[in-house]
């Protein structure tokens, strides 16, 4: 993908099927764009997302890793987002604290409602995995692809 | 102490309170004491050790000992810093409460073999508390190392020297130790830039050989089966293949026993090639602790831990950005 | 071996413009396990979905990746279309090229690179997906209701009404609740016990409604359309079959002074008595701390008296197990604790007390046969101070920071009626905000201070005094003139805020129902589903869900109602089949699933297992029961040995998508 | 200090949420100085809450305030607002420097039964 030219990251969202995945509808209805290089994953609620899927994503070349989720109080399963947000704020801080970047990895609460707020989100993640240039401390070097 | 508690088993064995007994008893060497199962007074008589090596938890082995159909109770000894691994087992319905009679048992810090062989004592035969000391007893004579010079780097920031649980005490109960040399070194690591910080742990995990001896010693991985061995976890790994895999293996691990981990110590004593594991464990102590209230694993039976509980006013994970930065 | 259809849609241009179809198909076309891929303008027109139809049929597909707008438009047409082709339906998986790709990307290369990984991230996942069959379960076609108030009664009547079975348990004696305590209704100003009593009695006489008066919910299990309830019946010491209502016990009782609850204490009953003169059931019940048999053997008056022999004094606690397929929660509110606001000398003076407590003084029936007297020395008050939000709004530890919405309204009927009935007393409002949005009810508000001269004082009370000689001293400020006033009044009647039944949260852990800080059960989405709980087949009706009044309750309790009746008219409920499941091999019973589950889907059951070694060992292990899972996933995180997964949304489909996407 | 400043600045010395005020005037009710004032409680904590705060630090209102937290006791919103007085009060001293009351000035305005708690209290609120 780095061929010698402007560096692409590859960016995975995890976007609940309530509001963030419907803000992301929204953000394609009103034709408000975001970069290519994001990718959305539908799981039904922020709270599937296990730490695992994180990582593997990493490893297989991920440079940033984004879960978007109904802002707290208005999951639809009720209290799912409040979950992600503890196992999140900690894996996260687990991962800073092993000297990971902290800007590869982020959670914002996007509601069904928020297309604006979703393409913006999703550009200024972008922009600030792209300031830190290809994920090399997370990676798997057997799935390399240059 | 190592009568006392012979005493007390051969007692509760010969009343028939319980059948078997689960204690310590030499290994190889004096310094490598190992958990064992003692089914009579004179086994007990015999190999039955109490002293400044028995670092060793034995919850865990209750999740076996304890389910064993028509067995009987069995009689555990627990140290303060046992008994909070005991107490979250209990909670999370590992061990058969019923089945087992916990004897709390006071605990002055474990030594560390390694540090005071570091100090060039060798043919240990024994070591004894002798106030400020540790008394070892050499092929060559008695040797004389002070405490905080050989304790274990876990019994130097031990947590509490209160029981949890248990069904009896011998001995005072202790008080909790407060939390002021626990999270130093946990606090180092912080303050480092993440350069330092990534070279650290490089340096750390890189050794690791997958022996697997901090996930069998550890409590809190009690699993039937770990995700690691199971091929449909689609994360199963049998040895590190690569930097990212030591990564993966450390880092779930410890995200699975967060909230669980009563910091017992366990993993970093086994760990063949001294990575500090409690360092991962310790951290996520110290972020519970500091985002969501001071908890500690194992002190109740019931209850939830902080993974599986919330609030409304709970920070945002951005917090890990804002906390770093200040 | 698997064989993958991808259906790729140009959606007319919207997609088209954009991406390269043709690209596309070529692309995911060589796919591993693909083995049929075609593009189409329209595919969710009906050839489209004929397309798709006969390619699964000719091809013998086990699978289906369709490319098009969003799973969340379309995806049910193609399950339906694939499940009429023999396809089991959740075995389609939808890439959105559309909405997540065509319409936000402009250039056609990109967009079209972009159409072709998530079209194999859908492949990727397709080809693990399994073919789910959505369970079914049973509705047990009878309802309960707990709480027997106007919200619990309307519930009922309603249900009973559409033909179904249904229970109301109630705590107090009788039935009726807050409402017939009060005297007139607003704004309309008819009498309470008129329009309320003849429900009651339609309670007692429909043939689908029982009642269990004096009863408590025990404990709840279960889940939609099958719950199992265990209901407290209190011994009454009357036999409820031979009671015959006559009163002649409550007459010849000796132990005359209890305080009577109905009229909140201003009056006295017996130790054995009826709530009050409508009482449904009309059943005497005997206070078991009052009564001089039940305390120490001596009496038995009433027993010797009692016609029917309906007297038992060795009657016990009785529990009842029922079945249900819905539960309604109908557990209304009570009055707060106003003897926390010291300087409202409630605790100090007889004569200052509370609006429920005016209601009592003012009907007709009350204490003081509707005469409006003070209860220091029964005589007719001159000047009257009404108190607003006593206790509302309040962000202290002591109060409560809601509005309780129906006192507006009751103050002004109060004051409105006092000075109508008795124009020589002054009748004073101290409010913050006057809050009247409701069919007639400014214009009523405005008749009190226009019409009935009631003083509408904009500012608060700060202190009350009570003087020697028996009035009041009420120190306030009137902010509209900015100036301290001193009335000195004779009765001082306090709007107290509403609050749930203190019965509530306990109710609703057993109903695993969820609850806000306040203590208000929690609707499952605050405008699109207001009267269900989160929790499947539990239902909120009247005050228990917010402060409402009675026109509100009343119809919550019709709309709750319609919602109990759509669940039991069917005979089988189908379940979502995206729910959890646990390996049990893997599972180790510890709990942490069942913490985080917001429905109460997983129970623990001890399973035998067969070991290596041929010994058998019993182990605590999870299980789902899918009829109340939702499928939200959080289990699966919370597990740590990984026994717990969610079907349609694998640990391993997830995975296989983001290494498609990372490829 | 402009106006921002100096509003922020009083929330922060008295620790009150003027923001929180539904505009009840139970404090004013309460207030046994009220017949004193030109501003009074409810109107302190609407003005710091505009942040039209010179008009409270040029009145003679914020003297007459006993600190009887009356309006504190009993404000159903927490806003407290003798703390809002005290802070104003406060903030005047500190600007001019000046102390409004002087150790000389005691002896004059002594009064046998005047405890001496009040006399420190006094030097302690009126003089920087």
């Amino acid at each position: 993908m780095q061929v010698n030219e402007e560096f692409v990251p590859t960016i995975v969202a995890f976007c609940c099927n309530w509001c963030s995945y419907a803000g992301a509808d929204l953000s394609g209805t009103n034709r408000l764009p975001y970069p290519a290089n994001v990718k959305i994953i539908r799981v039904p609620c922020s709270c599937r997302v296990n730490p695992t899927f994180i990582l593997r994503a990493f490893q297989r070349g991920a440079d940033g890793v984004i879960i978007c989720g109904c802002h707290p109080g208005d999951c639809h399963y009720t209290t799912g987002n409040y979950y992600t947000r503890r196992r999140m704020t900690l894996l996260f801080s687990m991962l800073d604290y092993l000297g990971i970047e902290r800007a590869r990895t982020r959670v914002e609460w996007v509601s069904a409602a928020e297309g604006q707020k979703f393409a913006e989100t999703m550009r200024s993640f972008v922009k600030d995995v792209t300031a830190l240039g290809p994920n090399r401390r997370l990676e798997d070097l057997r799935c390399r692809k240059d | 102490m190592q009568e006392r508690l012979k005493a007390r088993a051969r007692e509760l064995l010969g009343d028939g309170v319980v059948t078997r007994v689960l204690g310590w008893k030499k290994g190889e060497f004096s310094y490598d004491i190992t958990p064992a199962v003692f089914e009579s007074a004179e086994e007990l008589e015999r190999d039955f050790v109490f002293d400044g090596f028995c670092g060793a938890n034995l919850s865990k082995y209750l999740i076996q000992e304890a389910s064993k159909p028509g067995k009987g109770k069995i009689l555990v000894f627990l140290k303060p810093c046992d008994s909070y691994s005991y107490g979250e087992l209990l909670k999370e319905h590992r061990i058969a409460k019923e089945n087992v009679y916990a004897v709390g048992i006071p605990c002055e810090g474990m030594a560390d073999a390694d540090r005071i062989r570091a100090r060039g004592i060798d043919g240990i035969l024994g070591i004894e508390h002798e106030g400020e000391d540790f008394l070892v007893h050499t092929l060559y004579g008695d040797e004389r190392v002070s405490v905080k010079e050989a304790l274990a780097e876990r019994c130097l920031s031990c947590k509490s020297k209160r029981h949890a649980s248990c069904d009896e005490l011998i001995g005072e109960e202790g008080e909790d130790v407060p939390d002021d040399v626990r999270f130093t070194e946990v606090a180092r690591l912080e303050a480092m830039t993440p350069e330092e910080r990534f070279e650290f742990w490089r340096g750390e995990l890189s050794r690791c050989v997958r022996c697997n001896a901090c996930r069998n010693v550890c409590p809190a991985c009690s699993c039937e089966n770990c995700v690691f061995d199971n091929p449909a976890s689609g994360i199963s790994q049998k040895a590190a293949a690569d930097p990212f895999e030591e990564n993966m293996y450390h880092i779930i691990r410890a995200f699975h026993v967060a909230g669980r981990c009563t910091d017992c110590g366990e993993c970093s004593r086994v760990c063949p090639e001294h990575i500090p594991l409690h360092l991962l464990n310790r951290k996520f102590i110290k972020d519970i602790d500091e985002l969501y209230g001071a908890y500690r694993a194992g002190e109740s039976e019931d209850g939830k831990n902080p993974l599986v509980s919330y609030t409304e006013g709970d920070v945002e994970p951005s917090v890990v950005n804002e906390r770093g930065r200040a | 071996m698997q064989k993958i259809g991808v259906f790729v849609c140009h959606c007319g241009t919207n997609i088209a413009a954009t991406v390269d179809v043709k690209a596309v198909v070529d692309a995911l076309a060589k796919e591993p396990s693909v083995v049929f891929a075609a593009d189409y303008p329209y595919m969710c027109s009906e050839s489209g979905q004929n397309l798709i139809k006969d390619a699964i049929r000719e091809h013998e597909l086990t699978g289906v990746v369709i490319c098009s707008c969003s799973p969340r438009m379309h995806e049910v047409t193609f399950r339906r279309a694939a499940a009429s082709a023999g396809l089991n339906p959740y075995l389609v998986e939808v890439a959105n090229i559309r909405e997540q790709c065509s319409w936000i990307h402009k250039d056609k290369a990109e967009a079209t690179e972009k159409a072709i990984i998530l079209g194999r991230a859908a492949i990727a996942k397709a080809l693990l997906n399994a073919p789910l069959i959505a369970g079914e379960s049973p509705v047990t076609k009878r309802a309960l209701v707990i709480g027997g108030g106007i919200a619990g009664i309307q519930t009922a009547l309603d249900i009973a009404e559409a033909g179904f079975p249904v229970d109301i348990v109630e705590q107090k004696p009788t039935i009726g609740g807050k409402m017939a305590q009060i005297d007139k209704t607003f704004p309309t100003l008819d009498c309470s016990a008129c329009i309320l009593t003849p429900k009651m009695v339609e309670c007692a006489q429909n043939e689908n409604i029982r009642i269990f008066s004096y009863s408590e919910v025990e404990s709840v299990s279960g889940f939609v359309g099958s719950f199992t309830v265990k209901i407290r019946k209190k011994a009454r010491y009357v036999d409820e079959v031979k009671c015959t209502g006559c009163g002649l016990c409550t007459e010849k009782c000796p132990v005359k002074n209890v305080p009577n609850e109905f009229n909140l204490g201003f009056d006295n009953r017996r130790a054995v008595y009826i709530p009050f003169a409508q009482a449904i059931p009309k059943i005497a019940v005997i206070d078991p701390d009052r009564c001089n048999m039940l305390k120490n053997g001596k009496c038995g008056l009433c027993s010797r008296v009692c016609e029917a022999g309906a007297i038992n004094y060795k009657q016990t606690d009785e529990i009842v197990e029922e079945h249900y397929g819905a539960i309604v929660a109908a557990t209304g509110y009570e009055i707060s604790d106003v003897t926390r606001y010291g300087e409202y000398a409630y605790t100090e003076s007889k004569d200052v007390i509370t609006s429920l407590e005016f209601e009592r003084l003012t009907n007709a029936a009350g204490p003081t046969g509707g005469v409006l007297l003070r209860p220091s020395d029964g005589k007719h008050p001159h000047t009257i101070v009404f108190i607003q939000c006593v206790g509302s709004r309040c962000v202290l530890e002591k109060g409560k920071p809601y509005c309780s919405k129906i006192c507006c309204m009751y103050t002004a009927k109060h004051a409105m009626l006092t000075r109508e009935k008795y124009p020589d007393t002054e009748v004073y409002v101290f409010y913050i905000d006057v809050r009247t949005p409701g069919k007639n009810f400014d214009e009523f508000y405005r008749r009190a201070a226009e019409e009935f001269g009631v003083h509408y004082i904009k500012g608060a009370v700060g202190k009350i005094v009570p003087r020697a000689d028996g009035t009041l001293d009420v120190q306030a400020a009137d902010l509209i003139m900015d100036e301290q006033l001193r009335i000195s009044a004779d009765l001082v009647v306090l709007a107290a805020a509403i609050e749930p039944s203190k019965t509530a949260r306990k109710l609703a852990t057993m109903l695993t129902a969820s609850m806000d800080t306040n203590d208000f059960f929690t609707e499952a989405h605050p405008k699109l589903r207001p009267v269900e709980s989160p929790t499947a087949g539990i239902f909120l009706s009247g005050v228990c869900q917010g402060p409402k009044d009675i026109p509100e309750t009343v119809s919550q309790a019709g709309a709750c109602a319609a919602k109990v009746i759509g669940l039991l008219s069917k005979n089988k409920l189908t379940g979502n089949p995206c729910v959890a499941h646990s390996d049990e091999l893997m599972c180790n019973g510890c709990s942490s699933c069942a913490n985080v589950c917001p429905y109460g889907a997983i129970t623990y059951l001890d399973k035998e297992f067969r070991m290596p070694d041929r010994t058998t060992k019993v182990r605590r292990v999870a299980s789902v029961n899918p009829a109340v899972c939702q499928g939200c996933g959080a289990c699966t995180v919370a597990c740590p040995s990984g026994a717990m997964d969610l079907s349609g949304f694998s640990n391993s489909q997830i995975m296989a998508e983001v290494d498609a996407i990372c490829r | 200090m402009n106006k921002q400043d100096l509003k922020e600045e009083i929330v922060r010395m008295s620790g009150s949420a003027v923001e929180k005020c539904m505009r009840c005037g139970k404090c004013s009710a309460s207030c046994p100085s009220y017949e004193d004032m030109e501003y009074h409680p409810h109107e302190f904590v609407y003005l710091v809450e505009k942040g039209d705060i010179e008009k409270l630090m040029a009145s003679e209102s914020i003297y007459k305030c006993l600190t009887c937290f009356a309006c504190v006791e009993r404000c159903p919103r927490g806003v407290e607002p003798a703390k809002v007085v005290e802070a104003v009060r406060l903030i005047v001293i500190r600007e001019q420097g000046m102390n409004r009351l002087k150790p000389d000035d005691i002896p004059g305005l002594w009064d046998k039964d005047l405890p001496q708690q009040a006399i420190v209290t006094a030097m302690r609120k009126y003089t920087k």
